[in-house]
């Protein structure tokens, strides 16, 4: 993705939003959180929470149909939060946005919408070897229900794309080519507009797997001009049980619905039916109406401390800094590129200490890492490595946590004798 | 919603003007309201890119079919240049008053007949609310 | 469904029940809420918001993979609810329960994993008229995808099923009879039991569309010996964004996975991937935590108040002192069956009035009821109805709000001439 | 998870007993656990129903290669019509500590692997927790 320069950016008053946060006064084993896990999951300020218990408690109501003030009023929230979402990641309408359950189900919906009706034998697929189990396995499993060849672009041992290949792996013969705007392990962030426009010249479509990149950086869908972009809320301040897919209006249009049921429907008769308008022909049945509010309540909130640019701009220096202690621990190895050219997570193995030990160890000084092969074995496989720890930051994080993560690491090499 | 039924819409749903049909319209479209079953069948007779005349026949409720008969109404003698332009805004003065998310379809359904049957504009009429 | 004697249930405190319900206090344009529109969603008591709150606030985390505190805290309490949902509807195992976002979605899961690899050329889905078009769509596609043919139980002019056509109707080739266990526009309960014996001495699966009933009256898979069961959390004072699958474990095993990515999958090779254990297997992704833990709490909060026994029991009281006074209204007419064999719900329509017109004047007076096709459009086109108007009680509505209802169509009546 | 390195769980993962290989097994299963990579391969000598010799090797982390070393010394002896019964309390009491629902798959990967290596049973071994 492009980053521009961010030197003009307000800083992030980093003290006054942690009061944002209720879970961040939490104390695990007596010792206060030092919450690491963001790349897994982001807490949630209060202005999310509290949105969606002002929905529960004075207008929850079903959506679309109800001719009463409560059903107008839910109906109105929850295309509103469409809106913002659309405004989020610059998308031209908010029809281009679709509510789904998660950024899992998003790419999912594509893989049957799209991939059942157009994908042929003889046909490819062309993912990379640093996705997430949601980007692969989808495509494995459409690939082999349609006969078409899953390929992958290969990584280097430095945990960037292998860019040499895409001359070859790049033919007619691709129709779709997805891939990550952010590694979830090695944080590379790979050149998004670039691999869009080469996809696109040789007419495959492009599908941006956001999960990453929209929750930590600015994401402008008409800038990459990429075909489709997945995404989850829980991972940028939202709640569970909600993510979003955008596709490009005319896309959406031409594909076939996927979930079907009440309200993506026009019309039923006993021997077919007709499809809603979309975004509506992909959501079938009762939506998730207070997570779509809490979701534009968070991109409310990400806009309100400063915006995408400026989380950005923080997380490079947290990350700049976390590379330059944890390089002074002894039998300590980080996977991936340099800072500058990731963001704001690393994942790392230790000599000897298996990556559950040393976040069992992390466990007991109250701070919470993530251990094991962070939903991506093709990539753990390629590196020959098992598992790997990974602490990842968002801007809530305090470079005083670095210093926490520090010791308990030098902690844990002790207590194994290393 | 309030002056919802002080309007005249509870009267031109009683007696709607320009219920009926023509003699070999030039174009005739059907639509319905999927949510709710509103239907319109809209007959219009254009000369020189101007409505000479226009009727209705449909079922449904008082706002569909008042919003239909006051646009059927008001679209006499207006050129279809004017015509391409309404929106949102121009249904929701002839019925002189709010409405909600829900039965805006309602309200909109002859706008939406009107342009999917003379310019075969399947897109969304109330797109305009998609100012980002 | 076979309904107990119920004498002996202790009666719901409605007054107090009330009291948990704090959107109850809301005021539409300047009068108190009359919410008659259960059937759609219902409203949720303190106890299910507090216990989402108290996730986001105190444990926030993702489940099933984290070592470290919150994630164990989480997983621990997404787990539990599970066990709870399973308990609520009596299945064997934890493991028989699949969240989803929607009953919709958990009917889809079943048309597309079962579907897609079970039906045939030749084959039959049996279905009915009183289906919610939730278990009519997706029948419709995936009898299109596979070759197999959909067929309908027909409905009689006063809302039964036909039972006289079974015996012609279920043969050989059903391979699945798919129906709700209450219609969501007449009320109607059919016998649940006797249709699942049917449906099994033909060597049908059978598919139990529960979105009412669950919500509504005790449902007990065990004794009614269905293979798959579907609700929603939102109908029965739970979240919106999570549903339920309930299916037999030996089933579920031999089912293909649905949606695939993160936390379904086993071990992930870059040409194959192999599942993980039920349920599992079928929830892809980042699941909805909070939602689950919210919709655990909806159970607990549903037995606390006396169980579904009780419920079952004051809605019939609602619904026959409903039906009664509804009677007196000259020139409405209700669909569907008498009181003894329907939920807590009744749909109408009234001479010269349009369902629109009527809900419209309804809300003016406080009162949400909902109009239109009730997502079932095919039962309208067979009685030859254009929309009705729906009023669906809960254990929370009061007698009084009867009078409110009959009070306000008069005056419909009056405004409109009638 | 407060005494989870007081206790000897930490010695039997350096220093695991029993690691290694049996002339001729009887018994030879292999087993992962795919959250994280653990990696067992259990090898068995069975003699009238009894287990008379045990050893495995792998790698992963301490919980996971503990339990198993310390269940191949313990099961050495009993027969299988015992160890059949065992379920989690079992493999509990072997580490002395309590574990979350998290890593207890790290725990119960060796009773996993006796379950599937020698009667062929597929089910999750936490299944006891079912009772509803
Ligand atoms: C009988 C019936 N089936 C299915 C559904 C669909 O439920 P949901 O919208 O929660 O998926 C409903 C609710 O509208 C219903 O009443
Ligand atoms: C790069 C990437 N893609 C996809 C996902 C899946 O997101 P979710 O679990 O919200 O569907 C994740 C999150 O784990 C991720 O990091």
């Amino acid at each position: 993705m492009d980053r521009k320069q961010v030197n003009t950016v307000t800083p992030i008053d980093v003290e006054a939003v942690r009061r944002d946060f209720p879970v961040l006064e939490r104390k695990i084993h007596g010792v206060p959180l030092v919450y690491l896990d963001n790349a897994a999951t982001s807490q949630k300020p209060a202005a999310v929470i509290e949105a969606m218990n002002r929905f529960y408690r004075q207008e929850n109501s079903n959506v679309h149909r109800g001719i009463h003030a409560l059903s107008e009023e839910s109906t109105a929230d929850y295309e509103a939060a469409r809106k913002k979402l659309a405004k989020f990641i610059h998308a031209k309408s908010r029809r281009e946005i679709v509510f789904t359950r998660n950024a899992t189900e998003s790419i999912n919906l594509v893989a049957y919408s799209w991939g059942l009706d157009n994908l042929h034998p003889g046909d490819e697929v062309l993912i990379t070897e640093m996705e997430h189990h949601a980007n692969i396995v989808p495509w494995q499993q459409i690939c082999r229900r349609t006969g078409a060849t899953l390929r992958y672009v290969p990584i280097t041992p430095q945990g960037y794309l292998d860019l040499s290949t895409l001359d070859n792996l790049l033919t007619e013969k691709t129709k779709l080519f997805a891939f990550t705007a952010m590694s979830n392990v090695f944080g590379t962030i790979p050149p998004v507009k670039m691999l869009v426009e080469k996809a696109h010249a040789v007419g495959a479509l492009t599908l941006v797997d956001g999960a990453q990149a929209v929750s930590h950086m600015p994401v402008d869908v008409r800038a990459l001009d990429c075909d489709f972009l997945a995404f989850s809320a829980h991972k940028m301040c939202g709640p569970t049980g909600i993510g979003a897919l955008y596709g490009k209006a005319a896309l959406l249009n031409k594909m076939s619905p996927f979930l079907t049921g009440g309200d993506m429907i026009l019309s039923v008769w006993m021997d077919h039916a007709t499809w809603n308008e979309i975004p509506h022909k992909f959501e079938a049945g009762t939506p998730a109406i207070a997570e779509a509010i809490g979701f534009g309540a968070a991109v409310d909130y990400l806009n309100s401390i400063g915006g995408m640019e400026a989380i950005h701009h923080y997380e490079q220096e947290m990350i700049t800094a976390a590379m330059t202690a944890l390089q002074d621990i002894e039998g300590l190895r980080m996977i991936g590129p340099p800072p500058a050219d990731r963001g704001g997570l690393v994942s790392f193995v230790m000599d000897g200490l298996h990556p559950h030990d040393i976040a069992a160890v992390l466990d007991q000084d109250g701070i919470a890492v993530r251990a094991g092969y962070h939903c991506a074995q093709p990539l753990h496989d390629r590196l020959n490595i098992h598992a790997t720890t990974r602490a990842s930051f968002y801007f809530y994080n305090l470079p005083s946590e670095i210093d926490l993560l520090v010791q308990s690491l030098q902690r844990a090499q002790k207590l194994f004798g290393r | 919603m309030d002056d919802f039924f002080r309007a005249n819409i509870i009267d031109y749903y009683e007696h709607p003007r320009h219920y009926g049909h023509l003699e070999n319209p030039d174009i005739v479209y059907h639509d319905v309201n999927p949510t709710c079953g509103d239907e319109i069948t809209i007959e219009l007779k254009i000369e020189d890119g101007i409505v000479k005349d226009s009727a209705f026949t449909g079922h449904g409720c008082s706002i569909s079919q008042a919003s239909t008969s006051m646009m059927m109404e008001d679209i006499q003698g207006k050129s279809l240049d004017e015509l391409r332009t309404w929106g949102k805004k121009e249904i929701l003065d002839l019925l002189g008053i709010e409405i909600g998310p829900v039965r805006i379809k309602c309200a909109l359904l002859p706008l939406k007949a009107l342009k999917a049957g003379v310019w075969g504009l399947e897109s969304s009429v109330d797109d305009e609310d998609d100012d980002l």
